[in-house]
């Protein structure tokens, strides 16, 4: 059983809880006294899209599928995050 | 439905006339009859009483007085008084398909039961709500919000039934061995299921998103639900066409008729 | 792409290379019908929230503020580790160690259901509290979203459970139903990671 | 295949029909039917007066709402019998009787309610009086369908000795068309298709009747020629 923690996909996860981590304290500093606050959700957003990115290309395995489901992951990916960041701002 | 006129073309065995002798016959009445229901419905709701999309649940009380008591809501509510007994048939539908499916009797009978509490509770009662409204004038106007209430929660907000029935129908595909219908139809019929969870807030909130007229119960619903109901006619639609003539239930007698066995499934 | 020249040297949890094409679909192609679509509606879920948040924006600061977020993030962790061993799991299935592999899924599926049990410590004493999904807007999102996520947990342990099962009776595991199962659950995973932004995080 | 169980759940049709016969000519309701026009003050006395008939009655229909079931039960099981090429009818027929049956029920409890506190706002008596009233008269749509899928067997049964009689489907056709007035009886409030009206009361009332017997009868003679065949299970 040791020797899956040579394992690439621990380093994925060790990197994902990190930027959980980071995201978290992020959030913890600039939420204080609960204001708005564009860098902070900028910053936590785009940890997110890492993230998600991560679980879905390591986790998934979708970078070992076929090009149409990568295609189809990106785009989804870049469109949500695309959209959550316009609505966001768009009320700025 | 080009077999049938084709079969229409052979001599008729016995005295029964030949349109008589098609083998799915049953089964193509039932489905054709679906299509023509949900375009009856789509008529009488939409443009007739202008009971869908939703009256907003924070309508002012001359508002509820003024569409409960339109006279096209007391026809749209006979209309529906006479068609609803269709609704059976389009559930038989499913069942049917799911009987072919090598899925445990449960499921059948769970659909059975889900779609006729869904019947009741979805359609018989919300629709008299609404006729009884329109029925008589001069009820006060705060009885007539609440059968305004009553008619579109009882509508929109009748959850257990339909999940129950969304949840036997899309795990007798999942499970099924058969091949009826495709498995990623099952899948999609999950998302029905998570539809009627997200319709639960429609009992709490009487504005915004979450309200019966909101844009996640209502809308994202029915973005979802429109399609899901065609696809899933036209899997149905090739289930019945595809089917074998020895697995109908009434192989041995046609088989024995003038029609050949093979016929139907060249076509198929 | 550099993983090609990784292939060679697969060892355990590198996923194996189809021979034939290079590229391999993990898993049942319906499940991969499943996982885009649900992809797709919860984008629009939480687009829409992000919308109606922009119109209240002060009456969700100040509801988001009453969160338990170290939970949310507590949580989290417990998802990206269950998700790791799940991965993990796959792919000792694929090299044929089944026993690793049921024991692998055995501790993600411990570390799965740590998330309803700490999802329950959050809620009790929100509701307690007073704050329900009548409370506002932000509530009803929470608690619907969050809601719906958990009733996909769930069915995820559930699932989780079959892969178990799978492994330990059948004397030769469907390593396509293995992988259904785990797509599965790391959708749940990624759902939850853009949740936990948008709920606890974001300002 | 024994068709006594058959036999025993369809015997029990008459003694259903004559409760359901005598809770008719008791319910104080219906003798002669309350018009649709009674302003609702009226109704309410007419309430307060009758207490005791209208919950004897209603009291009766609770206990006996579903007593009809055995016999659409077996004609449902004839109906799987029918060389058709699937159940699909049957299993229409199955919940259009759940349908029917659950909104005579509703009627009934709508009386009940309303006979229960007579002393209530006399716009909710009147509300609970309406509701009943088209519990009871409007929802034919069910039946309806119930009878045409009972028909559609009958008329595609491919098996060379049929298992009903023909007439029996032109029958049920027959009985749906006289049925179906009903449901326009909540566009009007007086003349033949109000609900105390010829069209929508007695004739329905009269129909539904003879449609019980003759059914009875039919599926008497069927169950008893059914003989030891297999019973096609849905």
């Amino acid at each position: 059983m040791t020797s899956y923690i040579r394992s690439p996909l621990v380093i994925v996860w060790a990197l994902l809880t990190v930027v959980t981590v980071a995201s978290w304290l992020t959030a913890r500093d600039g939420g204080s006294s609960h204001q708005v606050n564009i860098a902070v959700t900028v910053v936590v957003l785009l940890i997110a899209a890492l993230k998600t990115q991560l679980v879905i290309w390591h986790f998934m395995e979708v970078r070992n599928s076929p090009g149409w489901l990568r295609a189809v992951m990106h785009l989804w990916l870049a469109a949500l995050f695309a959209l959550l960041l316009g609505v966001y701002f768009s009320f700025r | 439905m080009n077999e049938r006129v084709e079969v229409a073309d052979n001599p008729a065995a016995g005295t029964s006339p030949s349109w008589r002798r098609h083998p799915k016959l049953d089964q193509w009445i039932a489905f054709w009859i679906v299509p023509g229901f949900f375009t009856l419905f789509g008529i009488v709701f939409v443009p007739l009483s202008f009971m869908m999309p939703p009256r907003s649940p924070g309508s002012s009380t001359p508002e509820i007085v003024g569409f409960m008591q339109s006279h096209n809501l007391l026809i749209a509510c006979a209309i529906l008084t006479l068609s609803f007994g269709l609704a059976p048939i389009t559930n038989a539908c499913y069942v049917m398909q799911v009987k072919r499916m090598s899925v445990s009797p449960v499921f059948r009978y769970t659909i059975i039961v889900g779609a006729t509490t869904g019947a009741i509770v979805g359609m018989l009662f919300p629709m008299f709500c609404f006729g009884l409204g329109a029925f008589r004038t001069g009820y006060d106007p705060p009885i007539l919000a609440m059968l305004f209430d009553f008619g579109y929660l009882a509508y929109i907000g009748s959850l257990g039934c339909f999940c129950i029935m969304w949840m036997a129908f899309g795990l007798a595909i999942l499970l099924d061995r058969n091949n009826i219908l495709p498995k990623w139809l099952g899948y999609y019929t999950v998302w029905q299921y998570l539809t009627e969870l997200m319709a639960a807030p429609v009992w709490i909130a009487t504005s915004g998103p979450f309200a019966w007229d909101g844009l996640m119960t209502f809308w994202f619903a029915m973005a979802l639900y429109v399609p899901w109901q065609i696809i899933v006619y036209l899997c149905i639609y090739r289930a019945i066409k595809n089917q074998p003539v020895h697995e109908l239930e009434n192989a041995q007698f046609v088989v024995a008729s003038s029609l050949p066995a093979t016929r139907p499934t060249a076509h198929a | 792409m550099t993983e090609v020249a990784q292939g060679q040297t697969a060892g355990i949890g590198e996923p194996r290379r189809d021979g034939r094409t290079g590229r391999h679909l993990p898993g049942e192609g319906s499940m991969w019908f499943f996982v885009i679509g649900d992809l797709v509606i919860f984008g629009a879920y939480f687009v829409a929230y992000m919308f109606y948040r922009g119109q209240h924006p002060d009456l969700f600061l100040q509801s988001q503020a009453r969160l338990n977020q170290d939970i949310g993030a507590v949580n989290t962790v417990m998802l990206l580790t269950s998700s790791l061993f799940v991965a993990l799991g796959t792919s000792a299935a694929r090299s044929g160690k089944v026993a690793d592999a049921v024991r692998l899924f055995v501790i993600a599926l411990g570390f799965g259901a740590a998330f309803p049990l700490l999802k329950l410590f959050e809620y009790v004493p929100e509701v307690t509290a007073g704050l329900t999904p009548g409370t506002n807007a932000f509530f009803m999102f929470y608690y619907v979203m969050t809601g719906l996520h958990l009733c996909h947990v769930l069915l995820g342990l559930v699932v989780l459970g079959f892969v178990v099962r799978e492994l330990r009776i059948s004397p030769n595991p469907r390593i396509s139903f293995v992988e259904t199962g785990a797509t599965y659950w790391h959708m749940v995973d990624v759902l939850w990671l853009i949740l936990f932004a948008l709920f606890y995080l974001m300002r | 295949m024994s068709t006594r169980g058959q036999r025993i759940l369809l015997w029990t049709t008459p003694a259903a029909g004559a409760l359901f016969a005598v809770a008719c000519l008791l319910f104080p309701v219906f003798s002669p039917p309350l018009s649709p026009a009674m302003p609702p003050e009226e109704v309410a006395a007419f309430f307060r007066t009758n207490v005791t008939g209208i919950l004897g009655v209603v009291i009766l229909c609770n206990l006996i709402a579903g007593s009809l079931v055995p016999l659409f039960a077996v004609a449902a099981v004839q109906i799987s019998r029918t060389a058709t090429s699937s159940s699909v009818f049957t299993y229409a027929y199955i919940m259009c009787v759940g349908v029917s049956i659950t909104a005579f029920i509703l009627a009934d409890y709508c009386w009940g309610v309303a006979a229960f506190r007579p002393e209530r706002d006399p716009q909710l008596i009147s509300l609970l009086n309406d509701m009943a009233w088209f519990f009871f008269i409007a929802p034919v749509g069910s039946i309806a369908v119930q009878n045409l899928c009972l028909a559609l067997s009958i008329y595609l049964d491919a098996r060379p000795d049929p298992i009903f009689p023909r007439w029996v489907a032109h029958f049920n056709i027959a009985i749906a068309a006289l049925l179906i007035p009903g449901a326009f009886s909540i566009l009007y409030k007086s003349g033949p298709l109000a609900w105390d009206g010829a069209v929508s009361f007695t004739l329905r009332l009269l129909v539904f009747a003879t449609y019980i017997v003759v059914m009875f009868l039919v599926l008497l003679r069927i169950v008893n020629r059914q003989g030891s065949e297999r019973e096609v299970l849905a």
